[in-house]
């Protein structure tokens, strides 16, 4: 399989009044062609903020990518220049921000939103973009597109303009998708069907997909690996079952024990992590989930854990897994996480 | 690769579990947005300089008239049109701008002008502000028939003949600054109306004000805490080009027996004086011009600072 | 929106109604009156006079007589200039008509032009140019930029290379447009680029700009097609009382040029007292107002959805 | 699964041993859009009671934001009316959302459009509480820090703007803000769609918490059918601007009745790779119903595999059956009841 | 008389003029709000009509009489019956022949109260013109009737030795019935609305953008016109002027003060001439300090006139050292020199001395007084002037009112006012018209002054037959006005123009013929 993005230790730091928000922290990732890749974590670790870094969104004050590079292909993205970047943008690699609302152009109909991309790449003329158009709505099933390319965002509702945004990444058939919590606003219905769609497209098309989302049943469903994030860096990666049943790292532990089961009923309460994230304006120098983590050792606290690799293209950035702690919670691949097999 | 790690203590991988104290307690103090807002103008270089800058016109303008040798009325006939740095040759005063058609001393009618163009810019300006925005705000905000007919009431102020306004004005009020103010203000604050209630009218629809109003906020506090910091940075443009309209308006006012008493000067009537004769005494012109341009730079450059100072996406 | 059309004419009506009303009482509150001259008058000739142009009967008599004429669209005979106002608007509006739209064309591109790329390339020359030239437009009036432009343009330059440019007055050829429109286009052109650039740079920031770009459309792309619209609320504000001003005739300029446009005959109307004729621009230019107005509030509905006009039931 | 044996015959729609706090009466909202009228919701009635956590699931699109924001007031409804049995009984209207507000709040959907975006995240939260003259100046402040951390951001927070926080962190932050009043009534509009799983159930239990302790009702609004059952006493399923299934959470888990709510509960994911790639799902065929000038008769019938001619004809009364309040013409048929 | 030609050397070809052959631009600044004669009182319709409408008579370069329609006349011994013989072979532009029923018809129309004309008083001097005008007598009991076409008699009330020198005036021009019939009250609105029987014919009209005037072949002097076109345009901005003077637009524009420097310095020949009004400041007799004699004359002579000439006015204007302008004509040279100086054109000893006299009379400290000025540039610079002059010669400090034109015409006829600075512009040559504005109950007579003695003396002149005496009383008059000051006298203003080289001769500039281009000769 070919390697399609490589991400190397990328640092990104917004420049605040306040101080240096160091959002992103030394991530590195691959992606290969028609893979998909989930990215779970914790809410504000810095995913969205990575994948726009990939497009190259962020404004560039107040944002700053401080160090690390990000391959497409053999281009590294951090380097290129705005008008390469116009290139590369709905071409090679499109996106499904996780705003829907404020994502839309409020003066602009739906219908012109999406004909403009489609337009923009497959040089179509205006009629057969909007048929294209009304394709694309109905495939994401939004009801009498015929008559919705014609509304603006504020008259749709939450899920469907999510919708339009997913149907407007798709458009332009791009070789990386990164969709950024494409789902959340969704019924499970719809939900089930735009995976299918994205599972079909990656089928197809070979379009490797990252998704970013919190829905660890989406993940199970669709992801190949998984990357979790915490705290500005990825703290684990893995393939779907090494993380669902052999988590290598406490967080990512932690957070499969949150999910509420089926039968738990309302006097058993839910099990959620203590305590608060760490702040990223002044980052911990040692493993950002120490304090939080149950298992917190001294070195924790003073020194950033390597990625140890506990299986083979599973990697974890925890102290427990060096082979001088005298603790074994995670040593044994298949220890960990509880098993429900 | 990097899992190879070198070997490590074995006291280091003590456990300590759970750190609660780690969370840190409330700490953080809530700043509100104005003083953030401050902050962030105090970082901008410009809008000091700016501000620097109006504050030197401003104590000139104060202080030059009471300082200067010559009087703002004293007239020098032997030397009407006296170049710049024209020396006296009676007194041996210089006079440093040069002197004009009845050979007063520009240097201080300019600074002296500047007292009453300061005064005016600044006070019309507030006026038109504060009315225009109230105005517009509430107009824009209830919308409907109270839109329709506040909106009406401006086309008819703004249709009646400025002067028709002036000279009747003139007929009540005795002519002086306050007057001026005044006259200046009977109008000139619906441009501000028009512009805040367009504003208004579409940031009305953002969600934020809508949850705003869910939580019980009445409009004024709508309008004034939500509404108006959205709209501040078109405000703020727009308060920043209407000064030297009233400058001007200013002299056009004071040409017509409203605005300052003869012999007193403002830079709009300086100016205008000047560009009758600006042919052969460019200077007459072009110092009052300058005035006017420097503290217009000035007040815009302070109006850019100000309403990036006010974003708070544009932190840098 | 018909329905909404209806009532806002309907309104306007009115608004124009009142405004004639109270400007017709205003004037009559002036000091002096359309005859008063350096030199006296014999009582009996000011009798006459008054007489002549209906000014001896009670004023509301007057106001609706005058009413009365401008639904048969007479606006009456001009006290100063003894002909019809009808004939001296049809006569002058034309010259400010046309002087006043290639100013606000001008001032309109020209400024939103400016203001984008202010915004756009904000901090680099292009901004320090917009900013220069926008003080320029507004620090200087239009008469000093006015006599300026003749003086180095039509006097000047033709001095220096004897040839003629630009006529120094008049308004024929499109030469001689030139200066005229420019002079009067400047101070808006200022207003409109100052305006567009800030409404530009809060929309930049945002998200739906992301997403035009992560689409790969061009800054111009997304400029042209996403930003500008919602940038130009504003700007369309201000335009409404602008070109009211600029197409009904703008004295300083025309003045100037010596172009035989309306600004005279507005400021002139009211130097002399001229009863009928001050009646006849009041109503001219508020009917352009009003209906400039009316476009600036249909535009906003246009240009953004959000923008309820009417409350109409959903 | 649709074991008649199992299901309870209890009245829980009528139950009455609850106080009944928000009526909602016949309500209606329509829009007029391009292209006709949408019918966003339509007809609705429902009574959510004190206390209680009443669930609304449904298609997106369906009309669950529109009915809550009928609900706060925002919109006027196109017919009906919402009374709200408060302290005292008041017919929501424009004017009286003042006295409203201090009792009933909502968690609006779309997280970042509804935070002001020159506001600091501090000034947001305290907006509340200056409005309803709670509490003074200083305590104002520390509620707002026991707030954010209540809901998993820290104190340093409060100084910056909505802008610079990630997905996750505005939703937290609008639910802070909607806790700050102190009401009694809340509407919660997928509140933790963007949150990780902890978060969510941090959140959960603080909702779950405050309920408890104050007695607090919640129209609880998720896609999450897990979390929604957890946390609802019962669960209204909306289909096309209609309510077609209404019943106790558990019921409704166990025994769904409509044949959209079957589609629905075949379709929640598990966080379980090897039985998500097992799991059969009921998938719904056909076109989605457009709610611009729907057609008369069974908002589902376009989907539904039971579907007959009566479906396309008439509108289905909502009747009470096994416990469950459910519209649907064959119900009997497709549940093997009576 | 026309301005000296003081030709200085050869730079006029600097500005060589419009590029049309036989025709001239000029510039006359405003628009002539229009052209019925009767009604008319703006200088420029005067100065439009002078070009297309032939009068009875008609004026030469030095203002002196001259026939124009009327070839000959007769007086009466008593100076009462004037007979005019015209010519038989003029016309109108419409064909009519130009007869004695087109005066007839004019001068009724001058004095018909119905037609509401300003100038209705100059028709006074015809046999029961004022009792006509005011309702009391017929129109056919009027001092003026055609004998036949060609032939008209005119009955005067008074004996006026000046009569003729009115007659030039546009106000007494033919106006031809039919035509004017035909027009009706549009009658002289636009170009095609009137018609000509002078030397040249006005072929359009643009208004407030200029005037063509075309040479009338019909003229019986046609070919004594060697321009064929005169284009007059109304160029109101005196920078523009200049600049469409310099670039070649414009072949004679007026000059302000400024200008004047400006174009002498570039060494250009600038032509001057006195317009004949005088400038001066009313003060308000009713007013309790300037009911004081002595402090009307101590503000008078505080005021440097000739400096104020120097840095305001900045032309060849003269201090006033009497009332009347110099334009108006005595018994046999200017009235001015006949009256002589009668006040000292600047002496700050004498006027302190009055200022103290006055004080003590008033039995004041302290006088505290306004001066009314109109709302234009030069305005503000002559109230800026007059004020610190009190202020350093007296230790007078006096307030500066500037309103706008009809305001300040309302103050003043209203009487509401301390001090106004103001002119006054002849309408005949004849020193009364100066003089009678003192008159007792004068509508001029702004200041109040009443004076018996004065409105005997005024009578006396009326009637006097004998040109000397009415000179002596004439004198006396002035002789008064200056003594009891009720009006102050600064200046007598003098007007500037420039020509450009394409014009020779021929451009006649006077206090009675502002502009006047009919004999105008070309450079060949
Ligand atoms: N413009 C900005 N300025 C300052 N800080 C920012 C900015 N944008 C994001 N951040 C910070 O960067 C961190 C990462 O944000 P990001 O949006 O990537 O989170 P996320 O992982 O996507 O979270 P979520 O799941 O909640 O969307 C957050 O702590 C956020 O506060
Ligand atoms: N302001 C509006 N104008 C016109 N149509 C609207 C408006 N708001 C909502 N709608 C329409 O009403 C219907 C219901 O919208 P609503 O937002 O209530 O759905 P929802 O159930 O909340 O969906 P989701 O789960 O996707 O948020 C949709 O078809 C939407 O297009
Ligand atoms: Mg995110
Ligand atoms: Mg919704």
């Amino acid at each position: 399989m070919n390697k399609i993005l490589e991400v190397r230790d990328l640092h990104v730091t917004f420049h605040t009044y306040a101080g240096q928000v160091k959002a992103v922290r030394g991530v590195s990732f691959d992606l290969y062609e028609g893979e998909i890749l989930a990215i779970v974590g914790e809410s504000g670790s810095g995913k969205s903020v990575t994948a726009q870094t990939i497009m190259k969104l962020n404004p560039m004050p107040p944002t700053q990518i401080e160090r690390g590079k990000i391959l497409l292909g053999d281009k590294d993205i951090v380097k290129a220049s705005e008008k390469e970047m116009m290139a590369i943008r709905g071409k090679d690699i499109s996106m499904i921000f996780q705003d829907p609302m404020t994502s839309l152009n409020p003066t602009m109909t739906i219908g012109r939103q999406l004909t403009e991309a489609i337009k923009h790449h497959k040089k179509l003329s205006k009629d057969e973009a909007q048929k294209e158009a009304i394709r694309l709505l109905k495939l994401v099933r939004i009801p009498n597109p015929e008559s919705r390319i014609f509304q603006y965002p504020h008259e749709f509702s939450g899920g469907m303009r999510q919708r339009v945004m997913i149907a407007m990444a798709l458009s332009c058939q791009p070789k990386l998708l990164i969709a950024d919590e494409p789902t959340t606003a969704l019924d499970v219905t719809i939900q089930a069907q735009i995976i299918d769609i994205l599972k079909e497209i990656r089928e197809k098309t070979g379009t490797s997909i990252i998704i970013i989302t919190h829905d660890l049943g989406v993940v199970a469903n669709m992801a190949d690996r998984v990357a979790v994030m915490y705290g500005g860096k990825i703290v684990e990666t893995g393939s779907v079952d090494d993380i669902f049943y052999r988590p290598a790292h406490p967080y990512t532990k932690a957070l499969l024990e949150s999910l509420p089961k089926t039968d738990t009923d309302k006097n058993t309460r839910l099990v959620s992590i203590e305590g608060t994230p760490p702040d990223l304006l002044n980052p911990p120098v040692g493993c950002p989930f120490a304090g939080r983590c149950k298992y917190t050792m001294k070195i924790c606290k003073t020194q950033m854990p390597p990625h140890f690799e506990p299986s083979k293209d599973h990697k974890s950035a925890c102290w427990l897994l060096h082979e001088d702690c005298p603790y074994s919670d995670f040593k044994n691949p298949d220890g960990g996480g509880e098993n429900d097999e | 690769m990097d899992s190879k790690i070198k070997h490590i203590d074995k006291s280091q991988f003590e456990r300590i579990g759970l750190d609660k104290s780690d969370i840190k307690t409330v700490s953080g103090q809530n700043t509100s947005y104005w003083k953030d807002a401050f902050r962030r103008l105090s970082m901008n270089k410009a809008a000091i300089a700016a501000l620097v800058i109006i504050i030197i016109i401003t104590l000139f303008s104060i202080f030059v008239p009471a300082f200067s040798p010559y009087t703002i009325s004293e007239q020098h006939l032997g030397h009407t049109y006296a170049p710049l740095g024209f020396r006296d040759p009676t007194d041996g005063h210089m006079h440093l701008f040069g002197t004009d058609s009845l050979g007063r001393d520009i240097f201080t009618r300019v600074w002296y002008g500047g007292r009453i163009s300061l005064f005016i810019s600044f006070s019309a300006v507030l006026i038109n502000f504060i009315i225009g925005i109230i105005y517009g705000g509430i107009s824009g905000y209830a919308g409907g028939v109270v839109d329709n007919i506040m909106m009406r009431i401006i086309e008819i102020i703004n249709g009646i003949p400025y002067l028709i306004i002036v000279i009747l004005l003139m007929m009540v009020l005795p002519a002086g600054t306050m007057t001026m103010v005044i006259a200046y203000a009977t109008v000139g604050w619906t441009g501000m109306a028009r512009l805040v209630r367009g504003q208004i009218m579409s940031l009305k629809e953002q969600d934020y004000v809508v949850a705003a109003k869910v939580m019980g906020a009445r409009p004024a506090r709508i309008i004034t805490k939500h509404l108006l910091p959205n709209t501040l940075s078109v405000v703020i443009v727009n308060i920043t080009l209407s000064i030297p309209s009233a400058i001007f308006t200013e002299a056009f006012l004071s040409y017509i027996g409203l605005g300052v008493p003869v012999p007193l000067a403002s830079w709009g009537t300086l100016a205008n004086e000047g560009s009758r004769v600006f042919q052969m005494y460019p200077s007459q012109l072009i110092i009052p011009a300058i005035c006017i341009s420097l503290t217009m730079l000035s007040f815009n450059l302070l109006g850019d600072g100000l309403r990036d100072a006010l974003d708070p996406r544009l932190r840098k | 929106m018909i329905k909404y059309i209806f009532k806002r004419i309907f309104y306007s009506f009115l608004t124009l109604i009142i405004l004639v009303a109270l400007t017709f009482f205003m004037m009559r509150l002036l000091p002096g009156d359309p005859f008063i001259g350096q030199k006296a008058i014999p009582e009996t000739t000011l009798k006459a006079l008054n007489e002549k142009y209906g000014l001896d009967k009670p004023m509301w008599q007057q106001l609706l007589i005058y009413f009365g004429n401008v639904f048969r669209g007479d606006l009456g005979i001009s006290i100063h200039y003894n002909r019809p106002v009808n004939d001296i608007i049809r006569q002058a509006f034309p010259y400010s008509f046309d002087l006043g739209i290639r100013a606000l064309i001008f001032a309109t591109v020209m400024g939103i032009l400016l203001g984008i790329i202010a915004a756009v390339k904000r901090g680099t020359h292009w901004d320090t140019l917009s900013m220069f030239l926008a003080i320029i437009g507004v620090s200087v009036p239009g008469f000093i930029v006015g006599s300026l432009l003749q003086y180095f343009f039509a006097l000047k330059l033709t001095q220096w290379t004897g040839i003629a440019f630009f006529p120094n007055t008049g308004w024929n050829g499109f030469a001689a447009k030139i200066l005229p429109s420019f002079a009067l286009s400047l101070s808006s052109l200022a207003t409109v680029s100052r305006l567009m650039r800030t409404s530009m740079m809060d929309v930049l920031s945002q998200d739906y700009i992301k997403t035009a770009k992560s689409k790969g459309l061009s800054q111009k792309a997304i400029v042209w097609k996403h930003a500008v619209r919602n940038a130009i609320m504003p700007v369309i504000t201000v335009l409404g009382p602008i070109s009211a001003a600029l197409l009904t005739g703008a004295f300083v300029v025309e003045n100037i040029f010596a172009i035989p446009g309306m600004g005279k005959f507005f400021v002139y109307s009211i130097q002399t007292q001229d009863h009928t004729m001050i009646s006849g621009t009041t109503l001219f230019y508020g009917a352009f107002l009003i209906i400039a107005n009316l476009l600036v509030d249909l535009a906003y509905g246009f240009i953004d959805p959000r923008v309820k006009l009417s409350e109409v039931k959903e | 699964m649709m074991n008649k044996d199992k299901i309870k015959l209890e009245p829980v729609v009528n139950d009455n041993d609850k106080e009944i706090l928000v009526e909602i009466k016949d309500v209606s909202k329509h829009f007029k859009v391009a292209g006709g009228v949408l019918k966003a919701v339509n007809n609705i009635n429902l009574n959510i009671k004190k206390g209680e956590t009443l669930g609304l699931v449904g298609e997106s699109g369906c009309g669950k934001s529109t009915l809550s924001k009928v609900i706060m007031g925002i919109y006027p409804p196109t017919s009906g009316k919402i009374i709200y049995h408060g302290k005292k009984e008041m017919v929501v209207s424009k004017n009286n959302l003042f006295e409203y507000a201090k009792m009933a709040q909502i968690i609006f959907q779309d997280p970042y459009s509804s935070l002001d975006p020159r506001m600091t995240v501090g000034s947001i939260i305290e907006e509340g509480m200056i409005i309803h003259k709670m509490y003074d100046k200083k305590k104002r402040k520390e509620r707002v820090f026991e707030l954010l951390e209540l809901v998993g951001l820290n104190a340093e927070h409060a100084n910056r703007y909505p802008h610079e926080f990630s997905g996750g962190q505005r939703q937290r932050i609008g639910i802070a803000r909607a806790l700050a009043i102190e009401p009694e009534f809340i509407i919660c509009d997928e509140p933790i769609s963007a949150l990780d799983v902890s978060i969510q159930a941090q959140i959960i239990n603080l909702l779950y918490d405050l309920q408890k302790k104050l007695n607090l009702t919640y129209l609880f609004i998720a896609h999450d059918l897990n979390i929604v059952k957890y946390i609802s006493d019962r669960i209204a399923v909306m289909y096309l601007g209609h309510i077609v299934e209404l019943s106790t959470s558990d019921e409704l888990y166990k025994n769904p009745l409509h044949p959209y709510t079957k589609a629905l509960l075949s379709a929640v994911p598990v966080p379980d790779p090897k039985r998500e790639a097992q799991k059969k799902r009921q998938m719904l065929e056909g076109d989605v119903t457009s709610p611009i000038d729907p057609k008369p008769g069974c908002p589902f019938a376009a989907r539904c595999p039971y579907a007959t001619d009566i479906c396309t004809k008439d509108f289905p009364k909502p009747e009470i059956k096994a416990g469950h309040m459910v519209s649907c013409h064959h119900v009997e048929k497709i549940n093997n009841l009576n | 008389a026309c301005g000296k030609q003081n030709t200085t050397d050869g730079s006029k070809n600097a500005y060589p003029g419009t590029p049309d052959a036989n025709s001239i631009t000029v510039n006359i600044s405003s628009e002539p709000p229009d052209m019925f004669s009767v009604t008319m009182t703006d200088t420029t319709s005067f100065t439009v009509l002078r070009h297309i409408v032939e009068n009875l008579v008609t004026l030469d370069e030095n203002d002196n009489v001259k026939p124009g329609v009327a070839k000959n006349w007769t007086v009466s011994d008593d100076g009462l019956v004037y007979t005019f013989n015209l010519s038989d072979d003029m016309k109108w532009s419409n064909g009519e022949p130009v007869t004695a029923h087109d005066f007839v018809f004019a001068w009724t129309a001058l004095l018909t109260p119905s037609f509401a004309s300003d100038y209705a008083y100059f028709g006074y001097v015809f046999k029961n013109g004022e009792a006509y005008n005011k309702g009391k007598v017929g129109a056919e009991e009027l001092g003026f009737k055609a004998l036949s076409d060609y032939q008209l008699e005119v009955t005067l009330e008074n004996p006026t030795s000046y009569f003729l020198d009115t007659l030039a005036f546009g106000v007494f021009a033919p106006v031809n019935e039919k035509a004017y019939k035909e027009f009706g009250t549009a009658y002289g609105t636009d170009a095609d609305k009137m018609v000509y029987n002078g030397p040249f014919k006005m072929t359009s009209w643009e208004h407030e953008s200029k005037i063509v005037l075309e040479k009338n072949p019909d003229y019986y002097n046609a070919d004594q016109i060697e321009l064929e076109k005169i284009v007059m345009v109304m160029i109101n901005d005196s920078n523009a002027a200049l600049n469409s003077f310099k670039v070649g637009e414009v072949d004679m524009i007026g000059l302000n003060g400024e200008q004047v420097q400006l174009m002498k310095k570039e060494n250009y020949p600038v032509y001057t001439y006195a317009d004949g009004s005088t400038f001066y400041l009313e003060y308000n007799m009713d007013n309790k300090y300037l009911s004081n004699k002595n402090l009307r004359k101590a503000i008078t002579y505080a005021i440097d006139k000739q400096a104020f000439i120097d840095s305001i006015v900045k032309n060849d204007s003269q201090p006033a050292v009497s009332f009347t302008a110099p334009a108006i004509n005595g018994l046999n040279d200017k009235f001015y020199k006949e009256v002589g100086s009668l006040q000292p054109a600047f002496d700050t000893e004498l006027a302190k001395e009055y200022y103290n006299k006055a004080l003590e009379e008033l039995n004041v400290d302290s006088i505290s007084l306004s001066l009314i000025i109109d709302d234009s540039d030069s305005a503000v610079k002559n109230g800026a002037f007059v004020q610190e002059q009190l202020k350093v010669n007296l230790g007078l400090d006096i307030k500066i009112e500037p309103m706008p034109f009809k305001s300040r015409l309302e103050r003043m006829s209203n009487k509401d006012f301390d001090i106004v600075f103001a002119g006054w512009g002849p309408d005949y040559n004849d020193p009364l018209t100066f003089l009678d504005m003192f008159e007792t109950g004068n509508g001029n007579n702004h200041v109040s002054y009443s004076n018996p003695e004065y409105d005997e003396l005024l009578d006396k002149v009326r009637t006097e037959k004998d040109k000397e005496k009415r000179f002596e009383y004439l004198k006396q008059l002035e002789q008064i006005i200056m003594d009891d000051m009720p009006v102050g006298p600064i200046y007598w203003r003098s007007r500037d123009y420039v020509l450009s080289g394409k014009i020779a001769s021929g451009v006649i500039r006077t206090a009675f013929q502002d502009i006047n281009l009919i004999n105008v000769k070309l450079s060949k």
